[in-house]
């Protein structure tokens, strides 16, 4: 069965359809993408997948749940984590803190224990900081635990936000150009720890304009153009398809 | 985040320090008064630097909480006879539901409208106050019983400051314990990203109501206290320009510090006392130093000031 | 090589304590076309700021056509005709696309303007039907054009790019690509950051790898391609 | 019955119209920094008090309203600069903070200045009541409502139609970018404030002679103009004069029709329900923020 | 030489109710120099130590603190209003200082507090003033309109709760905002009542509008104010819109046209010259208040033969036929307040000035 399904989600913003009637199905375990050109409607849909904002129209069902409209804390307690396409890190905070946030629903959140500082919460603290250490390695940004987020590059902030996203143990990862930013060896890191992510049995959608890493690591696309549907298949049928190609992917490829 | 656990384990030691020390350099009970009235800011300075400083939720009516904790207080040992302790508990039960009430409809809002509605609630209950005179005694105020704790009553300066100095510790332990775990990290995550932080399943709205619950508690639990102490209350304390003076404090002490709403309550409770007899110049240098600290120390004191600190 | 439009003389700037660059020297003559190459962090972004005068310089000094402008504000830099586009797209969001083209002209008055838009508009055509949208609406790659097409209504004489082609559809990289050896070839002085590094080095007559806030190569852009060190570091090859 | 609620409906457009000029200056400086400044007050009561002073040491009218407008911008101007341009690192809140401390400190001066009394202006064209129904209106007021609505006129082509008015925003959303685009960012805040103060004191000339003034007149004026230019959504010319319109007749017609006890709360209840149902105010920008 | 006595003051010079404490302070101020450059009480000088607020309770509770634990004085005079009085009187009875306040409220003195007097007859006795006029012209139906303070709500307090007794009936009571700018709506629903009169209670600035947006609305009906408005800076406010306006008022104000015989005139007189050479303004029904306040004192201490606290109490308890701007005070053990109603005049603005009446 197939983890999510997604039937003719649509979303207009005034009057304009940035998503209209798309619908696929994800096979668990596998990594797909999403490509298609700028404003195609990529991002909203992952913003329609991921809570952050509502459908006009359709259907999306995780394991066969209809999950919605529900808000985004709800759904990244059904196991959906996400990363940004404009980075969204907390700037005040420090990097390992950042991640650690991302690891939220792991950890004791009871007030009364909170407030009183008991043991079991510096637990909950010492062990997310662990795991968080672990996860930026991860990214390639183990030097900077200790630092202030908001002084990050670029390409740093965008590597924080995958690190933040796999903290909370997602069953689906939902990436937005995780490699915006980044040059072509960092981005053959960022293909590989992707793979590693697949193969630990996270289900990740990708949308990315980096073809090099879509067709290095997809099991399966969706093309979307101007909020439709365009194609859905194999990278191999992808790659040839004429319609995609005038669209989106040029002679070039 | 190991050094920030021995800066509070240090800065709670050297708040004790401070508390412990403070009643035998003061030379008389007119000092102790001050300290007393510095420490109820504090207490609810602490609580507001939790909604406006970790997350980043103004609130421009705040002083209505102190003045529900305050009036509760008053009316119900004064008109009704209860118990002061009961009274007090009356108030936060009171004062907690009303902010819970308002709290998700209000909390939705952001920046300056959430100021708004804010400054609108506390200017609607600080109305009420002062409209209802059969039971507030109206804008000249009413008289409050003594507070009475197991049958013993603070017999004067010392001993109100023995309680308000443990409790003002406590507030500062709580927020600090608050603040570093699960929950204050998601507070400030909120504050930088709304969307960010409950993606990484952070209930914001919830989490926004618990702490304007939190801060509100701790305002109603000064609000009382001082109702007990001052003998006497008035709507004034619960009015916008109140609520104003709490935000300045813990701007002004800095922004996500704990230790910062308690210097800067501290600092504007004392300024127009030392100011008191400049008489026509007080109001000025008061707005002069409020300027000058946030033009040349703009994170506010404390951590404009760890900052320098560290820097050497 | 012709005398040098801009240089940039042991350069230095920092965010509080952490130093971003150490001094950094490169030069760029007029009608040059330099890329600058880095990895996360190099410090790519802060040179072109403390160029654009937005950042301060710590140590050194830069100088536009023989002059020293390292002390001059940033919108006087952009009066000489420096015009940065930057990192991260930073449009203007709750104003509408067209306004935000026509800031782009700011420095220039507003005859200009008309045509610049109309320019932009055949550039890239979503910004077109988008013109009366805030745009904070518009995806991260509309915002990416916008955000070029806003440095270009400018008329730069040096135009700094920093990382032009983030976010945008290949075939769109493409056109960006053919766009800037345009401007090049119309006479345009150009410093490019690029994390498609292997582009940038393919269009660029000249080349700065930096790391770690140092300038550590340099040379023809064909010439760096070829280098093991930056074919391994930066090319993913 | 028509006659008293033509009554309450003209009470509410005088003290409307007051509203609205105040909450424009807030427009202004909001537009240019995201900043609420708690000063705009004061600004109306220098407005107002130095052309008192200026008139009873027996200048003309039309001499000393300009010279008091005059000092409101040299204060405005020497605000921005003194104060808010050196806290540039500062975030929102602490430039508010820093324009409460301006707004305590130019009450201390001005009543160290002029005193702690309440003054009259002579009203600019007389004091007989305009009647219309039965109800009545102060020729003032008309003064007042002409002066907002051509302010509104003023602000909403210089931010609709203007490139510096484009400018100022977007030096409020971005200065980074703003300042890459060869604004002058600085020049921008020092315009915004100027304006502002000019526009409020501007203000304070008009309605002396419905409200008075005194050293401390700039509070309450400051308060009710921050409520109506949310009510109206922050940022809007039209808003601000909406807002301001709104506030003042939901008022006099909740004195009129309920409890004047209460008019004030009813008020605040009324912009709580809007904000409730309308996060950004009556005629506040959409959100244009999107992830 | 003596140590000096020490005065402490608390005065509301800030903020709303500073057209009490503006004139207050500069009465205190005024006379305690005069009286040391006569050579002080008793020989000895006097040391005013005064403290501002803006009419906070909380502060004046304070200061009252500060006054006695750090300043040491002897005598303390203050609280503008009563909320400032109020939150004094717990910190003065238990320390134990003699106290004159210039409060209004009748609370103040009901029931009698050992260390605490008061100078300004009650607002109770105002409002019967202003009753008794009203009757005498077949007032039926009264009108109340006020602003929201604590000298306002006290006023109006006092009609709801006298009008019976007077044979009146309250038929409209409405209350007007803080620095309020306009007030006809209020003014059309008392008009709509039907009232044969009406008692403005109130002060400052907004008792001019309201008397500004009686006239705009072109009313007749007879129009009281409280004694809030007893100054000139009112009458010259108005201008014409105060004509016919009446209010009961201290002999203070009205000193000139009092009858040479009348016991007040003499020092009324004298009092007024003096405060209109120093400040360039006619003084308030307030800056009697505070001149009778020193008066008090002085003769309390040279009747006690020196500072004391207790004997200046019992002193002040027992003050005789003390000629002041406010009134003849006699305290008793029962009666810290020690003016009657007969000491308050009820004054008519007639060509922008004002007229006794009686
Ligand atoms: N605001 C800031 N505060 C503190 N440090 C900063 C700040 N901005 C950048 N830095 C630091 O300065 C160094 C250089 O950053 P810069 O943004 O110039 O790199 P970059 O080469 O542009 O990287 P990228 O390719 O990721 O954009 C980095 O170590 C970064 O962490
Ligand atoms: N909040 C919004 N208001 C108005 N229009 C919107 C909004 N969000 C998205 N859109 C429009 O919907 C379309 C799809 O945008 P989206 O961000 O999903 O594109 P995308 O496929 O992610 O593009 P890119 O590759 O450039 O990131 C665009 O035309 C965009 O302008
Ligand atoms: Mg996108
Ligand atoms: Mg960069």
């Amino acid at each position: 069965m197939s983890l999510l399904e997604v039937q003719s989600l649509s979303k207009t913003f005034g009057g304009v359809a940035a998503v209209a009637e798309v619908s696929f199905e994800l096979e668990a375990g596998h990594v797909h993408s999403v490509i298609g050109p700028n404003g195609a409607g990529k991002t909203t849909l992952f913003n329609l997948i991921a809570g952050a904002v509502r459908p006009s129209g359709g259907k999306v069902r995780l394991d066969g749940a209809d999950i919605t409209g529900l808000a985004p804390h709800v759904l990244a307690e059904r196991g959906i984590g996400r990363s940004f396409q404009t980075p969204q890190i907390f700037a005040a905070m420090s990097v390992a803190e950042n991640v650690m946030v991302g690891r939220h629903l792991r950890l004791d959140r009871r007030l009364l224990p909170s407030l009183l500082g008991m043991p079991a919460v510096d637990r909950a603290n010492r062990a997310a900081r662990e795991r968080a250490q672990l996860l930026l390695d991860q990214v390639g940004l183990g030097q900077e635990a200790d630092r202030p987020a908001g002084g990050l590059a670029y390409g740093a902030m965008k590597r924080l936000e995958i690190a933040r996203a796999l903290a909370g143990d997602p069953r689906l990862l939902l990436l937005d150009e995780p490699a915006a930013g980044l040059n072509p060896t960092e981005t053959a890191e960022i293909t590989a720890l992707i793979q590693a992510i697949a193969a630990a049995g996270v289900t990740v959608v990708l949308v990315e304009h980096d073809m090099r890493l879509v067709m290095a690591v997809s099991d399966h696309i969706i093309v979307l153009d101007s909020g439709r549907k365009l194609a859905d298949g194999t990278a191999a049928a992808i790659r040839a398809d004429p319609a995609v190609i005038a669209a989106y992917l040029g002679q070039a490829q | 985040m190991i050094r920030r656990r021995e800066a509070r384990r240090g800065g709670l030691g050297a708040l004790a320090a401070v508390l412990l020390v403070l009643p035998f350099v003061l030379p008389n009970t007119y000092y102790l008064n001050v300290a007393i009235l510095a420490g109820l800011n504090a207490i609810a300075c602490i609580g507001l630097n939790l909604l406006i400083g970790y997350a980043g939720q103004i609130s421009l009516g705040h002083a209505a909480f102190f003045g529900i904790g305050a009036y509760v207080s008053a009316i119900l040992t004064a008109g009704q006879g209860w118990p002061p302790v009961l009274a007090l508990l009356a108030a936060l039960v009171l004062n907690g539901a009303l902010a819970f009430a308002v709290a998700r409809p209000i909390l939705r809002l952001r920046g300056h409208y959430l100021a708004m509605a804010t400054l609108g609630l506390g200017i609607i209950v600080a109305i009420v106050l002062a409209q209802e005179v059969r039971l507030t005694g109206g804008p000249d105020g009413m008289p409050v019983p003594p507070l009475v704790l197991l049958g013993w009553s603070p017999p004067g300066e010392a001993a109100w400051y023995g309680i308000v100095a443990v409790l003002l510790w406590i507030a500062a332990w709580l927020s600090l314990n608050l603040a570093r775990s699960p929950i204050g990290r998601a507070l400030a995550a909120l504050n930088a990203s709304e969307i960010a932080a409950a993606t990484a399943g952070v209930d914001v709205a919830r989490h926004k109501s618990l702490v304007f619950v939190l801060s509100a508690l701790y305002a109603s639990l000064a609000g009382s206290l001082f109702a007990h102490y001052a003998g006497f209350i008035t709507p004034a304390k619960a009015g916008f320009l109140q609520s104003v003076e709490l935000v300045t404090m813990v701007v002004l002490g800095g922004m996500a510090s704990t230790f910062g709403a308690v210097v800067g309550a501290a600092i504007l409770t004392a300024l127009p006392q030392i100011f008191a007899t400049f008489h026509e110049y007080e109001t000025i240098a008061l707005g002069a130093i409020l300027m000058g600290i946030m033009i040349f120390l703009p994170r506010g004191l404390v951590p404009s000031l760890a900052r320098l600190a560290g820097r050497r | 090589m012709t005398a040098a439009l801009l240089e940039v003389a042991g350069l230095g700037a920092q965010y509080g304590r952490v130093v971003a660059l150490h001094d950094a020297t490169l030069a760029v003559a007029a009608g040059e076309l330099v890329a600058l190459v880095g990895g996360n962090g190099a410090g790519k972004t802060t040179l072109l700021r403390t160029i654009s005068g937005v950042r301060p310089a710590s140590a050194g000094s830069i100088r536009f056509e023989g002059r020293d402008i390292t002390r001059l504000a940033p919108a006087r830099r952009v009066g000489l005709g420096i015009v940065q586009v930057p990192e991260g797209r930073q449009v203007f969001a709750p104003l509408s696309v067209e306004d935000n083209l026509r800031l782009g002209a700011y420095a220039r008055g507003r005859e200009r303007s008309a045509e610049g838009l109309a320019r932009a508009y055949r550039m890239f055509p979503a910004l077109r039907q988008k013109r009366d949208l805030p745009a904070g609406s518009l995806s991260g790659g509309q915002q990416q054009m916008l955000a070029i097409a806003r440095g270009l209504m400018a008329e730069p004489r040096l135009l700094l790019l920093d990382e032009p082609s983030m976010g945008l559809a290949p075939l769109l990289i493409a056109e960006i690509f053919a766009a800037i050896a345009d401007l090049k070839r119309a006479g345009a002085t150009i410093l490019l950051v690029e994390q498609n590094a292997t582009q940038a080095l393919k269009i660029a007559d000249r080349a700065y790898v930096l790391e770690t806030g140092r300038v550590v190569l340099e040379g023809s852009g064909a010439t760096l391609a070829q280098n093991e060190r930056v074919k391994a570091a930066y090319l993913g090859m | 019955m028509l006659e008293t609620f033509l009554q309450f409906l003209f009470s509410g457009i005088t003290a409307g119209a007051i509203y609205a000029l105040v909450a424009l200056g807030f427009t202004l400086i909001y537009n240019a920094s995201h900043v609420i400044n708690f000063a705009q007050g004061e600004f109306v009561m220098i407005g107002g008090m130095a052309t008192v002073f200026l008139a009873d040491a027996g200048w003309p009218i039309w001499a000393a309203a300009p010279l008091a407008v005059l000092l409101a911008v040299a204060v405005g101007v020497a605000l921005e600069r003194l104060a808010i341009a050196p806290a540039r690192e500062a975030s929102t809140v602490s430039l508010i903070v820093i324009t409460i401390g301006a707004s305590i400190l130019l009450r201390g001066l001005a009543q160290l200045v002029w005193d702690r009394n309440f003054h009259t202006l002579a009203p600019f064209s007389g004091e007989e009541p305009i009647r219309v129904l039965g109800a009545s209106i102060l020729p003032q007021s008309l003064w007042v409502l002409g002066g907002s609505l051509l302010a509104v006129l003023a602000l909403g082509w210089f931010f609709g139609r203007t490139l510096l008015g484009k400018a100022v925003i977007a030096t409020a959303h971005n200065r980074l970018a703003a300042e890459l685009m060869g604004i002058e960012t600085r020049h921008v805040m020092t315009l915004c404030f100027a304006l502002s103060a000019l526009l409020g004191a501007l203000g304070g000339v008009l309605i002396t002679p419905i409200t008075l003034t005194s050293y401390d007149a700039g509070v309450m004026l400051g308060l009710k103009g921050f409520s109506a230019a949310i009510l109206g959504g922050m940022g809007s010319a039209t808003g601000a004069v909406v807002g301001g319109l709104l506030l003042g007749v939901v008022e006099a017609m909740g004195a009129g029709f309920l409890s004047s006890a209460y008019k004030d709360a009813i008020a605040f209840v009324l912009i709580l329900v809007v904000l409730v149902a309308v996060p950004r105010g009556l005629m506040g920008a959409r959100g244009a923020e999107r992830v | 030489a003596q140590a000096p006595i020490k005065l402490g003051a608390v005065l509301a010079t800030q903020g709303g109710p500073s057209f009490l404490g503006d004139p207050e302070a500069k009465v205190l101020k005024l006379y305690v120099d005069k009286m040391n450059a006569e050579g002080g009480i008793a020989g000895r000088k006097i040391e005013l130590v005064l403290y501002e607020t803006n009419g906070a309770a909380a502060d004046a509770a304070t200061f009252a603190k500060r006054l006695i634990a750090q300043d040491n004085v002897d005598f303390i005079i203050g609280g503008s209003t009563t909320g400032e009085t109020m939150a004094m009187v717990p910190e003065i009875e238990r320390a134990g200082v003699p106290f004159v306040s210039l409060g209004g409220a009748s609370v103040i003195v009901e029931p009698v507090k050992k260390w605490v007097f008061k100078v300004p007859q009650t607002d109770r006795a105002a409002v019967e003033k202003v009753y008794i006029d009203m009757k005498q012209r077949a007032a039926k139906k009264v009108g109340l309109l006020a602003g929201s303070g604590g000298f306002d709500k006290s006023c109006t307090d006092n009609a709801r709760a006298l009008a019976k007794t007077h044979g009146l009936t309250v038929a409209a009571d409405e209350t007007h905002g803080a620095q309020d700018t306009d007030m006809t709506p209020q003014w059309t629903k008392i008009k709509n009542a039907g009232v044969d009169a009406v008692l403005y209670c109130g002060f400052g600035a907004s008792s001019v509008v309201v008397t500004k947006n009686y006239a705009q609305l072109g009313l007749k009906i007879p129009f009281y104010h409280n004694h809030g408005s007893a100054s000139t800076r009112w009458i010259q406010g108005s201008g014409a819109a105060a004509e016919g306006v009446r209010l009961p008022a201290e002999p203070v104000l009205v000193a000139r046209q009092l009858p040479d015989r009348d016991p007040q005139k003499a020092a009324g007189v004298a009092f007024g010259d003096a405060y209109k050479a120093k400040y360039n303004e006619e003084p308030s029904t307030f800056a009697g208040y505070a001149y009778d306040a020193l008066l008090l004192m002085a003769d309390a201490i040279k009747r006690a033969g020196g500072t004391d606290k207790a004997k200046v109490r019992d002193a002040l308890e027992t003050t005789k036929g003390l000629v002041g701007a406010t009134g003849i005070f006699t305290m008793t053990a029962a009666d810290h307040s020690g003016v009657d109603v007969k000491s308050f005049r009820m004054v008519e603005v007639k060509n922008g000035a004002w007229r006794v009446l009686y």
